[in-house]
């Protein structure tokens, strides 16, 4: 079968829709046998931060209905050992790497941006869901000002395409994606964790974090769903994806590309099942390529 | 790390809530003492590990204990049907050869421990192996060995001395020359203190997301200079020199 | 057994924390065995408007990982049939009836405050997460200036408590519970639905609505454990309880009482289920009521 | 209606994708032709509704499809084990006495007709039924009952007339008194033109939530002066008089 899966995702060729969502594989260096680099269209590391973090005390997880929830608070090295040390590694790897980041300042996004465009990165993706933000309750994409401001001061500084990942904790997610867009935003990656919160009986303690996995996945279906009718860049699509059926459903309401995110943690061969079920689902279809199917169940582009 | 589907050969109540769950070993990897796998049960979105108890070409073993949804669903699981099973996980009991060992552990830390003793008499090693139980019908006999020191202690002293196990082992008149140990934290606590002058090793639990070192979930304290780093459980770990960690 | 489950919301008495959700039970007058009035605190109507209301054509529901989406759309028969033919039915079978309400306008809701408060109910719940509000594109639940707008020209209407139910979906849910707590809110309900889509592959179309069930129960805690740290009014925590520890989770982390949501659908017992639970657990936890168990994971309040 | 804990007594395939469930009856309610029960099976979080094709003091039997997630974990639990299963749900065909009626249906459709056609036969009626399936494998012979005039149609002729069971009935010569459908919406459709000279009473299906009248998830379309209003399935329904809906 002449069959591929290739998309682009603005000027970015990727081979496969497959995407490693950020944090979800370390920082991409474990050797894991379950991840076959031809299947994937890119990693996107960890978030990597200026100065090495050392990420929250325990508890960092829990068990949730159909998901998890998690505090790890971007345990990362800092972006000079990271450049130094392991990007070299995953630029071997992966045919594409995307380098997720995140800063506490403007001033910081700007000095990692520095940092990582000296080498040969595919995409920076800046994580803007990172609370604690210049002293703001909020994270940045919380704010459309502050997700045009940072977005717009990156671009300035980079020629690499820059995907700008948003929370889905707002009041409306097509207000921030459209800001993100006019900033200069080549792709968006729909959605980081929802606000989600756990009590541990046992320990009679409370785990206030991030809520992923398949429970979440019909807010990041309405989330992509929602913003495809409004912007004209790519959308990455994440939440909850566990099989190529659900893979399916966010192209179906935009996504250009998937995240495989927590879904991994649970079935490991997760990338093989869905890259085969969607060769399948095209072929059944007659569809000649991942492109045919995306925003097939969006009403036309609406003006907001 | 491998991830098989596994048939199940026998499941079975050992006594009270413990269980002893075997599994078709069909991995092409040699696991080893201290290693965990990691189950898929049911529709429980994150996988459970256990310390492999039991490791030969056709069988692996586990020894679990009934303490919440997991478990539960896993003790009604029957001969012949299936489990997704991911392994060997994890780091492993460094193995020494003729040497006088001492091996201590108490509840479901026995399971790694068993498995443990087996290997270390094959090299050789004088073992002891300092088994504390609540009472006499947690102690597994069945699964116990030939040519191994036991010696038993009982909360209720229903079997071997009455008390706790590190008290038993502390009174001990023997020189062991590497301490190996898996069970409640407050005995793995214990056991630190003699990290001073013998390698003292524990493997230690906490909750975990996905068991192949990639979510950071599942961290603890390591000494590090003057401070800590946050290290790995399923990844550096389970088993750690007691003298690197840092308990909260 | 001595011990009871009585509970009080601001002023209101009740014999039991567990209180049937809005719209869940429909106008609460079909005759549904499993409904152990005594061990109900209250029912909470369906929502009712001012003029009778269609509802939304099918699609309406469909299920999810652990739970499912509707767009109902308010189906009912308006508030002049439902105050004559129904309410007096309510009032017989339940102890505390509270209606729920909603308006397009702020006089829509004015005049119907008007009418219900002539009989006798024993709260009001504003659902305050209907779309198109006097044109604007959001609920009034998604702007705190709205909400407090809202509830004071309601609570000036009426003596009766008001209870004011929030969606999630915002950015800061905690602005919005002190702006209703300014205008003079005397109860809230947390939470709402959820925004959520699912993909129908059969029909190839999609259920854009609101998400319901265990999957937002962490959505739900997480709200409720925010909010009880900047309010000083008692909190019905609402959100994916299908069990007795859910409903203690939420008592834990600040809710006074229960809503029993869609839960019931799954579980029609789940009444019975949840009542034994907590008698259980407060004798095994010596507490003498439920009261005592509030908040009990909560840090101290927090000044926003 | 009542909440039961049902014993599996039988679940077999019937053939093709088709199978036939018995349940132990512990209810205290009868059940009547077009009644169904909402089952709820493993971890979906909604119920799922089928219709009443067997019904006496000791059982309960549906016949079901497996079209998704939910018949397929139905289709593998075994005799013995159990169903928590709510009923009985909805309204009942209105049953006539001694009358010429037809019976009319195809696919699962056939379900809540077998049960209608022996209660209508009880009552003295002279039943004619018309079952349409896509192929001879799926007439399930062993279902049916005696002294019931069956008319049998398939897709593609392996038994019966060749064609659409509507067809058939529509070129009968018979004049009924009532008739009775199930099945394919396309079929119902066809059935209401008949409903101007007599009754036709046919059950409708739709996606459910509650299955109690509670949630007005189910609703369809029905006639109200020059309008509509809408109706449940699960409550008012699922048979309806054919006159009465408005199709989309
Ligand atoms: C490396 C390792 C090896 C282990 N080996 C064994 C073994 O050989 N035999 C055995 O019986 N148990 C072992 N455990 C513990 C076992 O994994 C947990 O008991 C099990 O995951 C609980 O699952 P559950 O669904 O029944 O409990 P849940 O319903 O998930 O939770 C019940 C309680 O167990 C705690 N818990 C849940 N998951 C874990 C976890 N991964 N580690 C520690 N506590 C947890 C929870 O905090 C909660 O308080 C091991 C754990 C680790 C990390
Ligand atoms: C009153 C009533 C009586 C029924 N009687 C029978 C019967 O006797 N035998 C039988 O095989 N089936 C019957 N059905 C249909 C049966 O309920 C569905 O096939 C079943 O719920 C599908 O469950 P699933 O989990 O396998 O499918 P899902 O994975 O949930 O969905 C698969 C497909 O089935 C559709 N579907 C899901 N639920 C329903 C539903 N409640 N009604 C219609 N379509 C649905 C979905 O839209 C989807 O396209 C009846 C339905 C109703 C409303
Ligand atoms: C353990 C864990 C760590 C994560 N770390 C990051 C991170 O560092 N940066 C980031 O942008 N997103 C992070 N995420 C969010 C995921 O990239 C993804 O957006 C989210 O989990 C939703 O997808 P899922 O439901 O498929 O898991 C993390 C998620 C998990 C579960
Ligand atoms: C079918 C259905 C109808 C609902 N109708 C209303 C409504 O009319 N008014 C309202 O305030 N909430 C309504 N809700 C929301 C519930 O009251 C509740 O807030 C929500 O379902 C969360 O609780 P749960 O997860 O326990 O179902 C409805 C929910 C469902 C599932
Ligand atoms: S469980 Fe994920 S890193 Fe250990
Ligand atoms: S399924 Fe809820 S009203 Fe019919």
């Amino acid at each position: 079968m002449g069959l591929n899966l290739e998309i682009t995702l603005g000027k970015i060729k990727l081979n496969s829709p497959l995407i490693l969502c950020s944090g979800i594989f370390g920082f991409g260096n474990e050797n894991i046998k379950f991840i076959d680099e031809r299947k994937i269209g890119a990693i996107v590391t960890k978030t990597i931060t200026y100065e090495p973090w050392p990420g929250n005390p325990q508890p960092r997880i829990y068990e949730t209905n159909y998901g998890m929830i998690n505090r790890i608070g971007l345990q990362n090295p800092g972006v000079f050992y990271f450049m130094r040390n392991i990007f070299p590694k995953l630029r071997k790897k992966y045919k594409r790497v995307f380098v997720s980041i995140s800063g506490r300042s403007e001033k910081e996004f700007v000095e990692i941006i520095k940092i990582v465009s000296k080498k040969r990165i595919d995409a920076i993706e800046l994580n803007l869901s990172c609370p604690n933000f210049e002293n703001e309750k909020k994270m940045i994409s919380q704010s459309s000002e502050l997700t045009f401001k940072i977005v717009k001061s990156v671009k300035n500084e980079t020629d690499i395409p820059v995907i700008v990942k948003l929370t889905p904790n707002v009041t409306e997610i097509k207000e921030i994606a459209i800001s993100a867009e006019e900033g200069g935003a080549d792709i968006l990656s729909l959605i980081n964790t929802i606000k989600g919160l756990a009590v541990d009986f046992k320990k009679m303690r409370v785990i206030d974090g991030g809520l992923s996995g398949p429970s979440i996945k019909p807010v990041g279906l309405k989330c992509v769903y929602d913003v495809y009718k409004v912007v004209n860049i790519p959308i990455i699509g994440m939440g909850g994806i566990t099989c190529g059926l659900d893979a399916i459903e966010y192209f179906l309401v935009g996504a250009s590309a998937i995240g495989i995110g927590s879904g991994f943690y649970s079935n490991p061969q997760i990338i093989d099942d869905i890259y085969k079920t969607l060769k399948n689902f095209l072929r059944k279809n007659k569809f000649k390529s991942i492109r045919e199917m995306i925003g097939l169940l969006n009403e036309k582009k609406e003006n907001f | 790390m491998e991830r098989k589907i596994c048939k199940i050969l026998k499941n079975e109540n050992l006594s009270g809530n413990y269980y002893f769950l075997i599994l078709e070993n069909n991995f092409k990897k040699i696991f080893k003492p201290g290693n965990f796998i990691h189950i898929k049960i049911g529709n429980n979105f994150l996988r459970r590990p256990f310390s492999i108890a039991l490791f030969d070409r056709e069988k692996i073993g586990i020894i679990y204990k009934v303490v919440g949804k997991g478990t539960d669903e896993l003790r009604k699981k029957k001969k012949g049907e299936f489990l997704d099973i991911l392994g060997p996980c994890g780091n492993f009991f460094p193995i020494y050869k003729n040497k006088k060992v001492c091996i201590i552990g108490g509840g479901t830390g026995i399971a790694p421990l068993i498995f443990l003793s087996k290997v270390l008499k094959k090299y050789g090693n004088d073992v002891y192996f300092f088994y504390g139980a609540r009472d006499k019908n947690l102690i597994f006999f069945k699964l116990l060995l030939t040519g191994i020191n036991y010696i038993f202690s009982t909360d209720n002293g229903s079997y071997g001395k009455k008390g706790n196990i590190f008290d038993v082992f502390k009174n001990f008149e023997e020189n062991f020359q590497v301490i190996y140990g898996a069970g409640p934290e407050i005995l793995l606590k214990k056991l630190s203190i003699y990290s001073e002058n013998i390698p003292v090793y524990i493997s230690v639990e906490n909750y975990m997301a996905c068991g192949m070192g990639l979510c950071y979930g599942c961290v603890i304290r390591i000494r590090k200079n003057n401070g800590y780093e946050y290290k790995r459980v399923c990844k550096d770990g389970p088993v750690f020199k007691a003298s690197e960690i840092i308990w909260d």
